[in-house]
């Protein structure tokens, strides 16, 4: 059940000068939350962002009634999210879009870079829970570029490329060694930048298995009622914040 | 209890004036985790074509300075899509369902609107000559006088309900538009669609949109939209349903004294998927604190 | 260093292409306190009749969302008054003085265009056709073809300097009315004057304005004004000076982009009274950033 | 000199729910500042605020760079304003307008009602300094509506009126006993509603005396560059935010 909801701002931790987790607190209930989804979220007070800005959420707390994001400021709504005054007022409209499919999968990479890894942790953490093995492949251009590894290794095994080498393998991060010994995943998810999503795309569907991509995309709505959200897919246009954005990857024909 | 129905045309009664723009509403069943819509005066459902459309490809918006452009270019399953599986899922709702429909050429038209007449329950159209986003038709119809008349006559023949003809603002003067379909046969105007418009992104030097080209829409068009609703309520004798720019019920009272007989919310849907509700309410509320014993006594109510 | 000067019709070259729209800036001499006048590439000065004109009644004015309702109608203290007492205050800064005219009936614009041709110093007028805050003329002239046309060809024969003529954006093509009066003689277009819209107070149920109607400008209009500007400069071969809604540097690149050779900053003054130059300074930043070493190559150099 | 400059916001004094005093500090110099000048405030992190508001400066101290405004949240840029955080960069544009004239008066007397009692103290201390004689009359609907008598009691003496007669004498200021008594005074200076205003001119206008009124006005641009701001007068419209704010009753056509 989708809602719109007033938190408040909890606490930001920020691991960088533009990467920061932004943390919410709720005076009601928060509803079920899904690996993948995501939520519209309302910049208060901003003169110039008119639209909500779709944010993946990060992690959950159903007790404390907590939701967190991590943010990634590249713009002007992004920046003014970190910039918010503790106890302020944030208004967002969630959960949205489908989500990560967990079904009998023993073996899995995940694959993350920029701000895409955010719905890694709640997949992770899913995984865990049916005895998945999971190993995390981040890559980014430098160390200053990889975050919350040592969340992710709660959940499994975590692996870095970097593409200056400070950190991890140099290269991309479908150069890493893990491409060249044996292959044995039985599923691929992947978030984070375009190129990067379809190089892994490539490489999944051309050692048979199932990639799963969550895609971004500019949104008006967040809830499939304008339809200017589509990436066009070997079935048509879909629309990525209702059909998404979660997609395996044979259907899209990017 | 203040009176809240409005009659907007052809003796059509909503039970209230609160209604639901098409395109920004999807089907209904897209807010129904958010809102009763059984307490709506009417949803406007997307546009719908004779078939299913693609629509126009990604990017398809940007954000303007209180307000958006758009450039969906009528994406749908098609007249038939409709009739067979959104219609029977969302009539059990006790509001008025208004399709909208959209055409390259007036026999499309007249071919959808002959289909829509089949449908039991559906009591209105709104006939959209004012798209601006489409190759083919849309907005051509409806900046020219005669051929807005000549699709409005054209469906005044194969339909048998309610027409309301949705007018572009993306013109001269609006009144002659809107006295010319008035007299071919419309019940009612609505008004105003999207305003042609553009977004460039100085970085990469390119246009924003993949069509170059948008409908602007939000609180940005509101002061032309409301001066439009004004004009055309002072220029013709059929009711006038009014948006652009609503964003809350102060808007839509004003939309309201400047002629409205009923208001559709658009773009803030998208900001607030319970802001329909919100608007009523806020209606409501201020007839009970104004002693406006009947919302139908604020139409046309501006003092000038 | 980027070269600045930008050519805009029948010879005239400005030093940089940033200008300030005529009845945002008063006569510059307002604006002596925050900037340097002699760094503007022009001054469009608030329009100017061939007498003395009171304007409209007060309320003038309405905030609205992301912009502002004007109903100013040309208050000015008539052409001589400018000529005997203004502008030998102003002529000594060394930007392009500009000034806008405007009338009632052709005449009046042909005695103004007479008086203007007069003045030494003065290199160019701006034929006002689109305001849309006075009863009589005013836009009624820039929303006609023929009536567009027959009064830039009564200027064009009264005055020997470069004529731009002011564009209306409240018509259904734009195109139309620049080709027109591109072929009556105009040296370039200024575009877009102010949309006609309306403001309400719905606690007192009447207009805010003393006209009901005035002119809406700011950053609201910016995507239509845009995509006018885009539109005319692909279809007139004379330069076009674009504005609506330029509130920094990045929408004026953008309005050159889309096909200004100087861009007008209105609306922008009045939130900061040092925009222009902030503005001129920042397209300077943008060229040198990018290695564009002339703006002119900025001019209609959008990607489509 | 006019000028643009940017503030921080130092504190804030609530004077009940509506009216508060709002103190700004520069890094930079400020300009000398007359009685009846007001500032164009930027309404900072404002959706819904394009245009710049109109106020009077309440008090200045050009040692310490610090500026104050008294301020009545009628609407939403003068609500945001009293909500800003302490710290928080105000930009404003000023000194505007034109001022009250102190020339050779010997006895006056000031009369203000609402918001416009604030340009009230830099004239009272401006008169002082020329010893002239200062009578503050105050007026308001009750006695919440009053403010800032103690500060205008340094610089004379204060009367009040209230309509419900809660403080002071009962009834409007132009019904005080003062205008029954022997009316010495030899110029009357006033600002508040306009009826308030109209009354108090009528009454100068009938003594003979001058009156200088400090008018309202809807503006968009303060420095008279847009010609919205206009009031008629008997010598056609006048530009309230050059030409005025503060005009000779005489000439109003109100
Ligand atoms: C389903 C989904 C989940 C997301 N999850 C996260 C997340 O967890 N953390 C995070 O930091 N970001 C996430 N994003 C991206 C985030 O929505 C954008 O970064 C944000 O909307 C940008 O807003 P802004 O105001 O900062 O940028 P703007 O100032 O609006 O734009 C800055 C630049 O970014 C581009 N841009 C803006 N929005 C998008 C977009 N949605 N897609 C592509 N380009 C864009 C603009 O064209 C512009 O060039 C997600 C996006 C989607 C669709
Ligand atoms: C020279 C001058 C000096 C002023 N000094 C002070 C001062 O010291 N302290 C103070 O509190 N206020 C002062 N004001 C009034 C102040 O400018 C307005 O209260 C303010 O602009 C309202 O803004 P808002 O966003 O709160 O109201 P809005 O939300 O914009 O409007 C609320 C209501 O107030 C009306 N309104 C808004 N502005 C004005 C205005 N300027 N004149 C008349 N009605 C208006 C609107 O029509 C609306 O009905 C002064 C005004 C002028 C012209
Ligand atoms: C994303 C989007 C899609 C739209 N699609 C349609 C449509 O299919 N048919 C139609 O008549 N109008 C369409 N419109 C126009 C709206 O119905 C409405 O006329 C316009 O948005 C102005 O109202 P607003 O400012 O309240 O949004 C669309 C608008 C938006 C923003
Ligand atoms: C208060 C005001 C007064 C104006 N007066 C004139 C005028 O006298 N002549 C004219 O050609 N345009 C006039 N305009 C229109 C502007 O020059 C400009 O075309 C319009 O404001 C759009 O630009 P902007 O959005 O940057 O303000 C006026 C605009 C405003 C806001
Ligand atoms: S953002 Fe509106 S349909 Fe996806
Ligand atoms: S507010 Fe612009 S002239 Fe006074």
């Amino acid at each position: 059940m989708k809602k719109v909801q007033d938190f408040k701002v909890l606490e930001y931790s920020w691991l960088n000068d533009e990467n920061y987790i932004l943390k919410l607190i709720a005076d009601d209930e928060i509803p079920e939350i899904k690996p993948g989804n995501f939520a519209e979220i309302k910049v208060p007070d901003s003169a110039d962002i008119f639209l909500r800005r779709p944010i993946s959420v990060l992690d959950v707390n159903y007790e404390k009634k907590t939701i967190s994001f991590y943010i990634k400021a590249i713009g002007k709504g992004t920046r003014k999210l970190g910039q918010l005054n503790i106890g302020q007022t944030v208004n967002i409209v969630y959960p949205l879009g489908n989500q990560f499919v967990v079904q009998d999968e023993k073996k899995v990479l995940i694959v993350g870079g920029g701000s895409g890894i955010a719905p890694f942790v709640l997949l992770g953490r899913e995984l865990q829970s049916k005895d998945v093995d999971v190993t995390f492949l981040m890559g980014g251009r430098t160390k200053n570029d990889i975050f919350l590894t040592d969340e992710f290794s709660k959940y499994g095994k975590v692996e870095v490329t970097t593409e200056d080498g400070s950190r991890g393998e140099k290269g991309m991060v479908t150069h890493h060694s893990l491409f060249k010994s044996e292959f044995d995943f039985d599923k691929v998810y992947t978030c984070g930048p375009d190129p990067m999503m379809k190089a892994v795309a490539k490489i999944a569907e051309s050692k048979g298995i199932l990639c799963e991509a969550s895609l971004e995309n500019m949104m008006a709505c967040g809830i499939g009622a304008c339809l200017c959200c589509v990436t066009p897919t070997h079935d048509g246009n879909k629309v990525v914040c209702t059909e998404g954005p979660v997609f395996n990857t044979k259907e899209l024909a990017w | 209890m203040v009176d809240l129905r409005v009659q907007i045309g052809g003796g059509l009664e909503l039970k209230n004036p609160v209604t639901t723009a098409s395109g920004t509403f999807g089907f209904g069943q897209e807010f129904t985790d958010f809102i009763d819509l059984d307490e709506l005066g009417g949803i406007f459902v997307k546009g719908l074509t004779l078939k299913l459309r693609q629509g126009n490809d990604y990017p398809r918006m940007a954000e303007t300075a209180s307000g958006m452009l758009n450039a969906v270019g009528l994406q749908n399953k098609g007249i038939d899509y409709f009739i067979e599986t959104t219609y029977p899922d969302i009539k059990k709702y006790k509001t008025e369902i208004f399709p909208n429909i959209n055409g390259s050429v007036v026999e499309d038209y007249i071919a959808v609107a002959e289909k829509v007449n089949e449908i039991e329950g559906i009591n209105a159209l709104e006939l959209n000559i004012s798209c601006p986003n489409v190759k083919e038709g849309g907005m051509a119809f409806g900046v020219s006088c005669p051929s807005a008349i000549a699709v409005t006559e054209a469906v005044r023949k194969a339909y048998d309900g309610v027409i309301i003809v949705k007018l572009s603002p993306n013109v001269t003067d609006i009144t002659e538009i809107a006295k010319g379909v008035e007299g071919a046969g419309a019940d009612a105007v609505s008004l105003v669609n999207t305003f042609l418009g553009m977004a460039i992104d100085y970085k990469t030097r390119k246009p924003v949109l993949s069509t170059i080209t948008g409908g602007l829409s939000g609180p940005a068009i509101k002061p032309i939209a409301l001066r439009m609703v004004w004009q055309v309520y002072n220029a013709v004798k059929i009711p006038v349903v009014g948006m652009g720019g609503i964003m809350n019920a102060e808007d839509a009272i004003e939309f309201m004294l400047a002629g409205s007989s009923a208001i559709q919310i658009g773009t803030a849907n998208f900001i607030d998927p319970q802001i329909s509700i919100k608007i009523l309410k806020g209606i409501e509320d201020y007839c009970k604190d104004n002693n406006v014993s009947a919302v139908r006594d604020l139409i046309g109510a501006l003092e000038v």
